[in-house]
């Protein structure tokens, strides 16, 4: 069965997106720690660390695009989830600190000894062993999208109502987390890390591991969503996202599917979380912010919405395009980043791949039938499309005297 | 005809939305292989009896059973189609991003929890099934379309076969003829006819002409309520029916 | 502030004519090296100064004092004479403190200020209270009973006396003998006349009346002691009172705000259904025009600037619905039916708008000035109301009521609703819809800016004003209920006193955090809102 | 589809690495500015960004420094913490910067510390912050608590006869920490519990009603009293304006800052607020030629007559004056020999004074208490008598009051225990 399961998620586009990511997890950090300064193929420190954190960011938009491309629940909060990976990845970090902190005290991290904490509180407890810590990782954000889900999805809360009570869930969470009180160090967070399971996290060794295990984790979660998406289980999803009480009249329960891939999303989240905050070095409630949260969505819009490898691809993308204008032209990047998110609204509605697929696959079938009237080759057949992707058909007339406003759904 | 012995029963129901009386103690028994036509103008209360039905509202008050004795009342729309109620919309809802074929598998009876449809792979017997339904409604060379493509009278009929697919007890059939041409009319009528030798079905339809064709016994609706019950014939010659409905 | 400091000239000038009879006939020459003693050594030396400025009771030396308070006395460097100044270009225009004749021009270098702290400034503020008791105004009497009252300087008691002996007008009466109250209970006096003055103040019953008493409670003993206790118990009671009605009046405030805020994004986003993240930009526009017209009225028209807000009113509102208009043609009609994409492209602009503002007008905040009927506060019982606050209040119902008569009663109104709830219908009726797209937009942007006419008031000018709002606006409206704008006003209000009613026994942040949280419980008990449509419509 | 994204994965790839290769020897001495240009902090960093520019512009009019004229290398690190770090490595490594001048939040401070650590660069940090840090890579040119804090208070205390305190602040690190340190020197100086009302606002709050409110209540107990307020930057300007309007007056109940400066006053009216007061260690109303002449230069470089300075422009320019002097010391950019030579420094402040590096990476600086005026400014109503060493470890906390900051070779440690004689911390 297990088989079965993995073997669907296996096709030529798959293997070649795993086949890029397989050369990048080897290739990178063996160019820089293998190859020498000053070669062709040696990638800086700096590279690995933040290719590091686009692929988390890629993992988390993988989690987004899960629920949203594919069962149209559109989150605002999924940055909490992320977060909340990041805070128990924190504190496993913050523990391991002992007695390199300021103050040096075995057991309080520093912020807590200037802030006269006497002891550790007990939701600390635990965090100095990594498998608890990683256990959290997936359990804290997996078990607070299931009690949030259970009730949103049994109330049947969809559409934009949903999408806010996501963004209310994010910042609630913010400010919780702002408060000193917490015990999770209030507005700097956790930071000033030393090591992680006994390696020196600042080591060259340790950097380049750690991207290879963002690496590992996204292949491993692409296809754990590849197989997904194509069972049978990825089309009631989409048949929820297209017509949810349809689906509740066949006999499927809405809420326990959406309730099931929301937990699951939020858990990858949650892992990419935790990659993220060893390679950033810091995880403060800024994550929680409601504007993360919305970007997300939009690095998703970008790569292509409903299509994994679209998602992957926007979050590299948007990533790549922030880190270069904020550095190539620090005063005006905010105009090129809202100019990119404009333009791609208006002339790539499916995203890059959405796009680039559709394109190549009305070329194929135009290239089909010239063969079939010619009299060779078999009759076309139904274009190969990823059920992920919205039908073309919806909205492909964007003439503005039969667009038709909807009520916000 | 007493609860015990019907597929369908309700009684006094009534349903009201902002102080607008939907349903106003409506009393209907629907019997087992039975087939029935329901006729009444707009507004006059049959699709809020399917959502009653259907568990999609909930009614004030009154009391609807299904196989003599499971109160539809108390249970949602998926256990409701789980039971065996099977429904098709007004406005022919099928799932557009997905093909032909794939709509007819999420419909075709199976169990429905993730993880069962997680782990799915579709068996021998399942694509007989399907390869039955697609001849049955003459999609056969359209599987690998998607449904979006569709022409409006082969999603009524996609949709169908999907109802089909769910193998009910009970099929809830709203307007199937809409927007059809007068042969694809006809057509369907036949095919309501071969579906209703082995299901009870409820047909609510405006087309006088595909409700004589179907030849079966007509309850006209009026403002909530069961106005008149009999052959179209009989239903016809009704003064109070000719006055609200026909409108002469 | 001009206003005010005319104010105190013409005060001055008037002591001036009064002195003659009232008090001893001194020679002003015999002033001046008292006044010039003003400006010798630190703050101390400074004070004793005063002191003997103000012992000499000759109200002449009123204007220096005010002058000082002001910060507007100098010393000449050179021969250290002391001389009240205004500004005149790079130095400034002297004036002789005592002949309050010109005096000629000083360059910056030339005098140095006499600096003055809030311990001098308490201190002159008693000094004048005694020395203008007299005066011929009302209001100023008035304000130096008030002065006596804080200071509660035993020395004015005499004062004090002969003033009451004096005084016609009942109010300036009261305030008088409230001051007299404050003033005895702070001296050494029997305690028939102390009992007599915690009376005066338990009538007065406010919170200056119980600090004061509160402090007699622990300083004094005997009857005086229990009188007092008496009293503060008693003024706790109405305060306690009082306490819950400013609690509503801070949350209709807060709700009065939000509603400001949402208003305008519930016609974009509850009417249109576009999920309009740039609605915080419009706002921050509409307080950016507000600037600007305050800043044109100041270097052209500086009269004009009670009327700033009323002027930029208007502008604001042209100005964000025509940027509306605008984005509406240029980029959401081709969204029309994509709500969710809808949320990417005004992410998008609102990024774009910002940074637009932060290039044109700098990061950093700017100032916007309150005018004289925004500024303070009056006093309702024990309530105190900002006018600021009162008018924002006030402004948010009737932009409210405004909005509800456009809808409703204009053509414009209908053929907007006609054309959300059914496009193709309105088309075939020969409604121009893609106008009414256009004109509906800019109407919620437009509201959008005026809106930050009024929250420039009370919060920063600075590009990031709209994010501040953005969460809470949509939190409103979809609490409220997409679509309908009574729910908007509803749950605005609902939000905002709840907000307030939380903060007390929470504090800010998790007052906040509980709102937020009953939000997402309040969305499972009503999905759709406070005010859901119900019915069959629904699903359509 | 594919074919593209390898292309742009591939195009990535490459970009990064050749932007990595870019950091060859060059005939500039580079430096780095890393304040944020956009999001919530833009509102007061940007203004350090320029401060920057226009310090070094005025340094290669100089001549430059080492015979190289120095260039300017910013970026924004758009109020995002990890992007601070982002950002501070892509300076270090990708640009090759000899020191970087930037942050302003704490968070954005030690959001990057770990990289300043691991590259071995140096950090000017401009902006008063709590203490309870002292890192050898880090100069710290702000305020440490016992600069700003503690001789406010001692004013209040002596001059305006304040008995009861409200301790209001932005719930973060620096008020939290300093009002604990204030809280407790307040108590070593007898004041009672009940005397002092602590009070934490979120960021950016704009409704301040309430506590404005329960702020004249606290008052009206018939003791002076007065507010010591921590409040961040944005928040300011709505809790003033409420001030203002609820009619608290300066000579009532006086509120002394710690963040708000002539930059925050620049977005109010401040005729309300006349009296209230601002605890800094430089004013620009200072009265020296060589302010007049920094403001000047300023106001002519942003090309605005009415813009204003602050004092972590001031910092800016004591901290930059520092550095230039110490490389020209060590005659190198080499961020060890540059550590090295700093210390003991000593350059001309803008109040009249000098400012020196001392060995805990802390300046010396004079304390001014100014009362708001109503143009906006600052009146220097009170200063210490010589220059305040900033203490990286407050003493009136239990954590750090044994600890000390010598970065000298001997000891080179910052965070040594006087108790137990070692270096890192309390515990071992």
């Amino acid at each position: 069965m297990m088989t079965s399961f993995l073997f669907r998620a296996m096709d030529t586009r798959a293997g070649i997106f795993l086949a890029i990511m397989a050369a990048a997890i080897i290739l990178v950090p063996a160019g820089n720690l293998l190859a020498p300064e000053g070669s062709a193929f040696h990638v800086p420190n700096y590279a690995v660390t933040l290719m590091g954190k686009y692929l988390t960011y890629a993992l988390l938009a993988l989690a987004v695009d899960l629920v949203w491309g594919y069962c149209g629940i559109l989150s605002l909060g999924h940055a909490a989830f992320f977060a909340l990976g990041g805070y128990a990845m924190g504190m496993y970090l913050m523990r391991q600190i002992g007695t390199r902190g300021v103050y040096g005290d075995p057991n309080l991290p520093d912020f807590m000894v200037f802030l006269n904490w006497q002891e550790l509180p007990w939701y600390w407890y635990g965090f100095d062993m990594f498998w608890f810590a990683a256990l959290m990782v997936l359990l804290v954000p997996g078990f607070l999208a299931f009690v949030f889900g259970w009730f949103a999805f049994r109330s049947r809360v969809t559409g934009v109502y949903l999408s806010i009570i996501t963004q209310a869930l994010t910042y609630a969470l913010l400010l919780a987390f702002f408060r000193n009180d917490m015990g999770f160090g209030g507005n700097n967070g956790l930071t000033d890390f030393k090591d992680i399971l006994g390696f020196d996290i600042q080591a060259d060794t340790t950097r380049a591991g750690l991207f290879a295990a963002s690496g590992i984790a996204l292949v491993l979660c692409f296809i754990v969503c590849r197989a997904l998406t194509r069972s049978k289980l990825g089309k009631v999803l989409v048949a929820v996202r297209d017509a949810e009480s349809r689906t509740r009249f066949l006999g499927y329960r809405v809420e326990h599917y959406k309730l099931f891939v929301w937990t699951l999303s939020a858990m990858m989240a949650g892992i990419a979380g935790a990659l993220y905050v060893p390679q950033v070095g810091i995880i403060n409630p800024g994550e929680f912010a409601p504007a993360n949260s919305i970007e997300v969505v939009i690095w998703v819009a970008v790569g292509g919405r409903g299509t994994l490898v679209g998602a992957v691809l926007g979050a590299v993308l948007v990533n790549f395009a922030k880190t270069w204008f904020t550095g190539a032209l620090p005063d005006i990047w905010l105009f090129a980043l809202g100019g990119l998110f404009v333009f791609v609204t208006l002339f790539l509605p499916k995203g890059i791949v959405g796009t680039v697929s559709q394109g190549w696959t009305a070329l194929r079938q135009r290239k089909a039938s010239a063969a079939y009237e010619s009299g060779s080759g078999d009759p076309p057949s139904a274009p190969p499309q990823s059920p992920g992707a919205p039908a073309n058909v919806k909205h492909s007339n964007r003439a503005p005297v039969t667009a038709e406003p909807q009520p916000a759904e | 005809m007493a609860r015990a012995s019907s597929l369908l029963y309700l009684d006094g129901v009534s349903v009201s939305f902002d102080g607008f009386k939907a349903l106003n103690d409506l009393s209907l028994t629907i019997g087992p292989g039975e087939m029935r036509a329901i006729i009444g103008p707009n507004g006059a209360g049959k699709t809020t009896m399917m959502d009653v039905i259907t568990g999609k509202t909930r009614p004030d008050s009154g009391e609807v059973f299904f196989d003599g004795n499971i109160d539809l009342t108390g249970e949602d729309e998926a256990s409701i189609a789980e039971l065996g109620i099977g429904r098709k919309f007004q406005k022919p809802t099928v799932f557009e991003s997905h093909t032909v074929w794939d709509n007819l598998e999420l419909a075709l009876k199976a169990p429905r929890g993730p993880f069962a449809t997680l782990f799915h792979v579709i068996s021998g017997a399942e694509k007989k099934r399907i390869e039955y339904l697609l001849e049955l409604i003459r999609l056969g060379g359209k599987r690998g379309d998607l449904a979006a493509n569709l022409s409006h009278g082969q999603k009524q009929w996609l949709e169908i076969g999907m109802l089909l697919a769910q193998d009910p007890k009970l099929l809830l059939v709203d307007e199937p003829a809409a927007g059809m041409t007068d042969a694809e009319t006809a057509e369907t009528a036949e095919l309501l006819k071969d579906i209703a030798n082995d299901h009870s079905v409820v047909v609510v339809e405006h087309d006088m002409v595909f409700v004589r064709s179907l030849g079966v016994k007509v309850t006209v609706l009026h403002e909530g309520s069961v106005l008149a019950e009999g052959s179209l014939d009989h239903v016809s010659a009704n003064d109070r029916v000719v006055e609200v409905y026909l409108g002469r | 502030m001009s206003l005010l400091k005319s104010f105190f000239l013409l005060v001055g000038l008037m002591v001036c004519a009064l002195s003659g009879p009232s008090f001893a006939q001194s020679d002003p020459e015999a002033l001046r090296p008292l006044i010039n003693g003003l400006a010798e050594g630190k703050y101390a030396e400074t004070e004793k100064q005063i002191g003997a400025l103000a012992a000499t009771g000759d109200p002449a030396v009123a204007p220096t004092l005010e002058a000082l308070g002001e910060g507007d006395l100098y010393v000449r460097k050179s021969d250290g004479a002391v001389f009240i100044t205004k500004k005149a270009g790079k130095g400034y225009a002297l004036t002789d403190p005592l002949t309050l004749e010109p005096a000629g021009e000083a360059g910056r270098r030339e005098v140095s200020k006499i600096k003055v702290n809030n311990k001098l400034r308490r201190v002159l503020r008693s000094a004048l209270g005694s020395l203008t008791l007299m005066a011929a105004d009302p209001h100023v009497r008035m304000a130096a009973a008030e002065a006596i009252f804080k200071a509660r300087d035993p020395d004015g008691i005499e004062a004090l006396d002969a003033a009451l002996a004096a005084e016609t007008d009942d109010g300036v009466r009261k305030v008088m003998e409230e001051a007299r109250a404050a003033a005895v209970l702070n001296s050494d006096l029997d305690e028939t006349r102390k009992l007599e003055a915690i009376e005066t103040l338990s009538v007065m019953g406010n919170r200056d009346a119980l600090s004061l008493l509160i402090g007699v409670q622990s300083s004094a003993n005997g009857a005086v002691r229990d009188a007092a206790t008496q009293a503060v118990a008693k003024i706790e009671k109405s305060i306690a009172a009082w306490d819950a009605a400013q609690n509503i009046w801070y949350g209709l405030s807060l709700g009065s705000v939000l509603l400001l805020a949402a208003i305008g994004l519930a016609i974009t986003f509850g009417v249109m259904g576009v999920i309009n993240m740039a609605h915080g930009e419009m706002v921050m526009i509409g307080a950016y025009v507000t600037f600007v017209v305050q800043e044109l009225i100041r270097t052209s028209a500086p009269g004009l600037f009670d009327y700033s807000l009323l002027i930029a009113l208007p502008l604001a509102f042209l100005t964000s619905g025509l940027i509306g208009v605008a984005i509406e043609r240029g980029v959401i009609r081709w969204l029309y039916g994509r709500p969710l994409e809808t949320l990417l492209a005004t992410w998008g602009i609102s990024l774009i708008l910002q940074q637009a503002v932060r290039s044109i007008f700098g990061p950093t905040n700017r100032e916007v000035g309150n005018p004289d009927w925004m500024s303070g506060a009056f006093e309702l019982g024990q309530m105190t109301i900002t006018y600021n606050r009162m008018w924002i209040i006030v402004f948010a119902m009737l932009v409210f009521a405004g909005l509800m008569l456009v809808l409703k009663k204009t053509p414009f109104g209908l053929y907007t609703r006609a054309v959300t709830q059914n496009r193709r219908m309105a088309a075939s009726m020969g409604i121009r819809t893609p106008w009414v797209d256009a004109m509906t937009f800019g109407l919620g942007s437009g509201i959008a800016g005026i809106a930050g006419v009024a929250l420039s008031q009370i919060d920063n000018v600075s590009p990031n004003l709209g994010q501040g709002y953005i969460i809470d606006s949509f939190m409103v409206v979809v609490f409220g209920g997409v679509g309908n704008l009574w729910g908007t006003l509803v749950g605005a209000m609902t939000l905002g006193i709840v907000n307030k009613f939380l903060e007390p026994y929470a504090g800010a942040v998790l007052g906040k955090i509980f709102v937020l949280v009953i939000i997402i419980l309040f969305i499972q008990k009503r999905p759709r809102g406070l005010f859901a449509l119900k019915g069959r419509a629904v699903e359509a | 589809m594919k074919k593209t994204f390898t292309k742009l994965a591939l195009a990535g790839l490459l970009a990064s690495t050749i932007i990595g290769g870019a950091s060859a020897q060059e005939d500039t001495i580079k430096v780095g500015i890393l304040h944020s240009l956009s999001g919530t902090m833009a509102i007061s960093e940007t203004t350090l960004k320029d401060a920057m520019l226009m310090l070094i512009e005025e340094q290669n009019k100089k001549g430059g420094l080492l015979g190289k004229q120095l260039e300017a290398v910013v970026v924004d690190p758009a109020s995002d913490w990890p992007l601070f770090a982002e950002k501070a490595r892509e300076l270090i490594e990708v640009n090759g910067v000899d020191a970087v001048f930037g942050c302003w939040t704490s968070v954005s401070r030690k959001s990057v510390l770990p990289v300043f650590e691991e590259l071995n660069s140096i950090l000017f940090y401009p902006v008063q912050y709590e203490g309870e840090e002292s890192q050898r890579n880090v100069f710290y040119t702000g305020a440490a608590p016992n600069q700003q804090a503690i001789p406010a208070v001692d004013y209040l205390m002596n001059e305006e006869g304040v008995e009861r305190w409200v301790l209001a602040g932005t719930d973060y690190v620096y008020p939290r920490t300093t009002n604990k340190i204030l809280e407790a020197y307040l108590k070593s100086k007898g004041v009672a519990e009940e005397d002092i009302m602590i009070n934490y606002t979120p960021f950016g709050h704009s409704d301040w009603q309430t506590i404005v409110s329960d702020i004249k209540t606290f008052g009206s107990a018939g003791k002076k009293t007065a507010v010591v307020s921590t409040i961040n930057g944005d928040a300011n300007v709505p809790f003033y304006k409420e001030l203002g309007n609820a009619g608290i007056k300066a000579e009532d109940i006086p509120v002394v800052a710690f963040s708000v400066g002539e930059e925050e006053l620049a977005g109010l009216d401040t005729a309300p607020l006349v009296g209230h007061l601002a605890a800094w260690n430089y004013f620009q109303s200072a009265d020296t030629d060589a302010n007049a002449e920094f403001i000047e230069t300023w106001q002519a470089y942003v090309g605005d007559e009415d813009r204003v300075t602050n004092d972590p422009m001031e910092a800016h320019f004591i901290g930059f004056n520092m550095w230039v002097e110490a490389v020209e010391k060590a005659g190198t950019t080499d961020p060890d020999a540059v550590i090295d030579a700093i210390v003991g420094v000593s350059v001309p402040n803008l109040t009249g004074g000098y400012s020196a590096m001392m060995p805990n990476h802390h300046i010396t600086k004079p304390v001014l208490i100014g009362e708001i005026q109503d143009d906006g400014q600052f009146e220097t109503v009170w200063e210490t008598s010589g220059l305040v060493v900033g203490d990286a470890w407050s003493d009136y906390l239990d954590g750090s009051k044994d600890l000390i900051s010598d970065w000298r070779a001997p000891l080179s440690c910052g965070n040594f225990n006087t108790a137990t004689g070692k270096c890192g911390g309390s515990g071992s």
